[in-house]
């Protein structure tokens, strides 16, 4: 079983996995998966769902980092936190512009201001834009890291009490898909839309472990550099 | 705490401070018992200041081991900021600090220090309208305010007129031997006698 | 790790009535130095009318009761944001970080002082604003008085934990903004429903629960903001 | 009246190309300093897609056109207080301005020099705010455009003053705001008209009157507000 | 201008400056000739500070007369203040005044300054991470910069070592004679030799 879960460990692994997922699910999208009363242009909420649920677990997943940061004092929790956070923004971007398109071809327009919940997902989305200046405004070091990782807590807190906030008044028109009744959907397209899932967590994993060797190759780099000076 | 004496309250071991590239403190070791007067000199830039706010526990090393042993309400610092709240009066801020620091009988202390450092007739004006060496007699009060047991205090002669580093010079002998001491200074000639340690940087920027 | 991290200074301070004196202690100097030096209260207060005036001639007039609620959250939360702003002034511009930092006060106990003073000063600006807003606007009730202290404690607490990280940011007061913003649409929207919508009540519950969840994560946080 | 009161610095000193060469240096200096210390770009621009996406929380959904318009200036307004916030900021805090009295130029400089920093980083963000708005709310058209230049000319040369009497009062960014926005009311009132209401040309004959007189009253009592 | 050496640069008659209703300078008279050298001396918060800050121009008197007779660019004051930007690096600062006084062959007097005051290596960091004794070297290229005239200095050997001491010596002995001098310190056995005239307030605020 280790063994079997060894790739998702991997940056290359993941990175494999990744592509045979997406060349699945795009497949299934087309070939599989039935036309909606929406027609073609429900086929992109195979992407747009995906790419929206994986932003808000990498902010998670950064959150949880930040967190084992300021609990455990694990070295490099930081900077596990912060690319998280930094995949995380960049799903976030895709969702906006899956979402976008969606829109202009569902409502006729690249967007709504009345649609709260559209609002508040790119508040959000500033949120974590944010923290990126934030955190290159400190110089780095231990308080530049726990600074970041509270403003990542907060973020993470503050999604779920701002969808609260307004469900409390409720009307609007972006559409629900998962309710207490589990998901209003065929087999077929829920299939699809899972593997479209997986597709999406494995890129964004696979995206995070690529960065984060990056990051890591930086810092031994500069840390050889100064022993040999 | 029977054998506090002999225990070194301050050791530094292979300490080094790195500022983004520039490298200004490299592997530095000491250690200061308890008692012990540590004096630092060296040039402008050598590294005095960011010696002493590490110890003070204001910043952290980039390698190496530092320990001090003492709580921070045992600690007084004493840095190029006077650390008083320029709004309010010296009376204000020494009741602010003494209440902070549990001073016990604060009025009788405070009246005591502020007599000695011929400040007392200044009290309640604030600390913005004083002239820089007032600004440091205060700033003196304060750091003496606890009578910690761990007396950091970076040049602490600056801005004193001659009856002002007088009485400095009176106030550090008395409590030499019951205190622990590091300061750094540019006129060490003035209190080498009490030193009982000597940390020499030999290079500063402007060399 | 600094090496000041293992100091406590907490031995025998007298537990929690130590440390609520502390709070009161650190809250007056922050009062007593706002009264003294920066007559805060009679600026924030004109700087709510002035901007109340400004949506006056921004917006169409014979708006709605709504419209005109959500003006007067707008401006709240702009001077909320200004008050704020100066929440470290003190400690920054004089190097009393360090100072504070030094002390053996529970780190904590800097940051609910300052909520504290926060407070005092919004909700006296607040008792200004809420005279013009029921004088030329609408009346004004039990829930939206209620709504205005709830969302206030909400906003101080989240301000002065962010405008510390602002602090320590080279961007200082301009960050400050976009750090709160985001973190006030809850307060917002709880606050601008408590006043107009029907079933105040929920919303009254909402603006509590967001008030005790992030007081609770400020204050258990604080101390990594400010120290290494 | 100071001592110095009699030292001009203008012998000799090149005439009006000297004048304009001191203005550039005094700019040139402002505009590093900020992009140096402050991130001050991209903040404002962040601050400015905030604060127009905060108001849609609190403003019932579906306004006007007009509503729209409205919440573009009230948001450049405070765009601008910020930045003007600000102005003086490395002058105070490390008292420079003591060091730019002391200094040759004349003081009328220092004033132009604000001014066109200000100015660049204003429309820098302004830029960006058009844009946000051209995409997400309504057609951004020319008299629109020349409105917002023109009311950014007689905001910042209005609050380079301002800011620097408030530099010297007491309670600083406080009062900024106090002082300006009475005064920003009529740059308001014309850019909302421009933008929206018929009859353009006379908003925008009405914002380049109160530049040109704003800017010449500025210009000529900038001496007195700093010097004793 | 011939005879400008015979006139009195700075006149003072019957100065007084007030704060409220606290009296700092009072009823005082003296002048300096043109290549002079006044030796400010006295207590913490005599009123040194509040003097030279009268003769720069900075603040105004409350009663009497103060000719000083130099043009704005012809003057150079080191306050205790380093009035320098702090997010600009040394070079920087000094342009920008090199500029602003029109100082002829710039960068070549900006090198020459910095290499003498051993700043040089230090010029393109920001004097936000300059160590104080740094901070004071830069403040005082600047003030050198467009070889003023009429040399305010308000403690100007503050937080130098003693290579920074002996360099400020020279550096004063040079200049004697062709330049005016008004020099506050508390070491004044360190520059008597240079002084021509002296001022000795005889109490302060702490005595
Ligand atoms: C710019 C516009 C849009 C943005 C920013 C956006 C954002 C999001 C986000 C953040 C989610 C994740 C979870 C949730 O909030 O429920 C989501 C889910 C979803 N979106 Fe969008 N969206 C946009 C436009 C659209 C459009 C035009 C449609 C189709 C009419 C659509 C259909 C859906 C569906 C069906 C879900 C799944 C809902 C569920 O989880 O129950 N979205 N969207
Ligand atoms: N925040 C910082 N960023 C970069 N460099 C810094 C910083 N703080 C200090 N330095 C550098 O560290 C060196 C030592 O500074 P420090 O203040 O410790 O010197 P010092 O020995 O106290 O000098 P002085 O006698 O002038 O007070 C200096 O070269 C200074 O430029
Ligand atoms: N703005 C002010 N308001 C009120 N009093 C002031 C102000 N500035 C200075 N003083 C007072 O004037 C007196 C002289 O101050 P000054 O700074 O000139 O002293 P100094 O001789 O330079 O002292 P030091 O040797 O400590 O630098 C002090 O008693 C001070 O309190
Ligand atoms: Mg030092
Ligand atoms: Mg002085």
């Amino acid at each position: 079983m280790k063994k079997l879960l060894a790739p998702l460990d991997n940056a290359v692994g993941l990175a494999v996995l990744a592509t045979v997922l997406i060349a699945v699910g795009t497949a299934m999208t087309f070939f599989y998966a039935p036309v909606d009363v929406d027609g073609l242009n429900q086929k992109i909420f195979y992407f747009h769902v995906p790419i929206a649920l994986t932003a808000y677990a990498t902010f998670g997943w950064g959150a949880w980092k930040a967190l084992v940061h300021l609990w455990k004092k694990k070295p490099g929790a930081d900077l596990e936190s912060y690319v998280a956070i930094h995949q995380g923004t960049i799903f976030g971007a895709l969702t906006l512009i899956t979402g976008s398109i969606w829109a202009k071809l569902r409502w006729g327009h690249w967007w709504l201001w009345g649609e709260k919940e559209l609002v508040l997902f790119l508040i959000i989305f500033l949120f974590y834009c944010t923290y990126f200046m934030l955190r290159y405004s400190i110089e780095a070091g231990p308080r530049r890291a726990n600074i970041s990782a509270v403003y990542a807590l907060f973020g993470v807190i503050l999604i779920p009490i701002s969808f609260l906030a307004i469900r409390l008044a409720t009307n609007y028109i972006h559409p629900v898909a998962f309710t207490k009744q589990g998901p209003q959907m065929a087999g077929s397209q829920f299939a699809t839309f899972m593997v479209c899932l997986a597709a999406m967590w494995t890129l964004a994993g696979a995206l995070y472990r690529l960065e984060l060797l990056g990051k890591r190759l930086d810092l031994k780099i500069r840390e050889l550099r100064e022993l040999v000076l | 705490m029977a054998d506090t004496a002999s225990l070194p309250l301050v050791r530094a071991q292979g300490l080094s401070k790195r500022y983004g590239d520039k490298r200004v403190l490299s592997k530095l070791s000491f250690s200061l018992q308890s008692g012990g007067f540590l004096l630092v000199t060296g040039p402008n830039g050598a590294g005095k200041s960011t010696l002493l706010r590490l110890c003070a526990g204001l910043e952290g090393p980039t390698a190496g081991e530092l320990e001090v042993g003492v709580e921070r309400d045992e600690l007084g610092y004493l840095g190029h900021e006077p650390l008083l709240y320029r709004e309010l009066t010296a009376l204000e801020n020494l009741e602010l600090f003494a209440k902070l620091y549990r001073v016990p009988e604060r009025r009788d202390r405070i009246h005591e220090l502020l007599e000695r450092f011929g400040m007392w007739g200044e009290r309640d004006n604030r600390i913005s309208t004083y002239s820089r060496g007032m600004i440091q007699r205060v700033a003196l009060c304060r750091v003496l305010l606890h009578e910690p047991r761990l007396l950091i205090l970076d040049e602490p002669y600056t801005a004193l007129d001659a009856a002002g580093c007088e009485l400095l010079d009176a106030v550090l002998a008395e409590r030499r031997g019951n205190h622990t001491f590091l300061v750094s200074t540019h006129d060490p000639a003035r209190i080498e006698h009490l030193a009982s340690d000597r940390l020499a940087f030999a290079e500063g920027a402007a060399t | 790790m600094s090496a000041a991290a293992g100091m406590s200074g907490r031995r025998g301070r007298g537990g929690l009535v130590g440390y609520l004196g502390d709070v009161a202690t650190l809250a007056g100097k922050d009062l007593r130095i706002e009264w003294r030096a920066r007559d805060t209260f009679p600026a924030m207060a004109l700087f709510v009318l002035s901007t109340m005036t400004i949506f006056h001639f921004a917006l169409p007039s014979g708006s709605s009761d709504r419209a005109a609620q959500g003006m007067l959250w707008v401006a709240i939360l702009f001077t909320a944001l200004l008050g704020l702003t100066r929440t470290y002034a003190p400690e920054r511009e004089q190097g009393m970080f360090d100072g504070l930092l030094l002390s053996p006060v529970d780190r904590s106990a800097i940051w609910l002082a300052k909520v504290l003073a926060t407070l005092v000063f919004l909700a006296a600006v607040e008792v200004v604003a809420l005279l013009a807003f029921w004088l030329f606007f609408a009346h004004v009730g039990g829930a939206m008085i209620a709504a205005v202290v709830l969302a206030d404690i909400g906003l101080c607490a989240v301000g002065a934990l962010v405008a510390a990280m602002a602090t320590a940011s080279r961007s200082r007061e301009l960050i400050l903004p976009l750090l709160l913003l985001p973190l006030s649409v809850p307060v917002v929207v709880g606050a601008v429903g408590a006043s107009v919508d029907t079933g105040t009540g929920k919303y009254l519950a909402f603006l509590a629960l967001y008030d005790a969840i992030f007081s609770l994560i400020a204050w258990g946080t604080f101390e990594y903001v400010v120290a290494e």
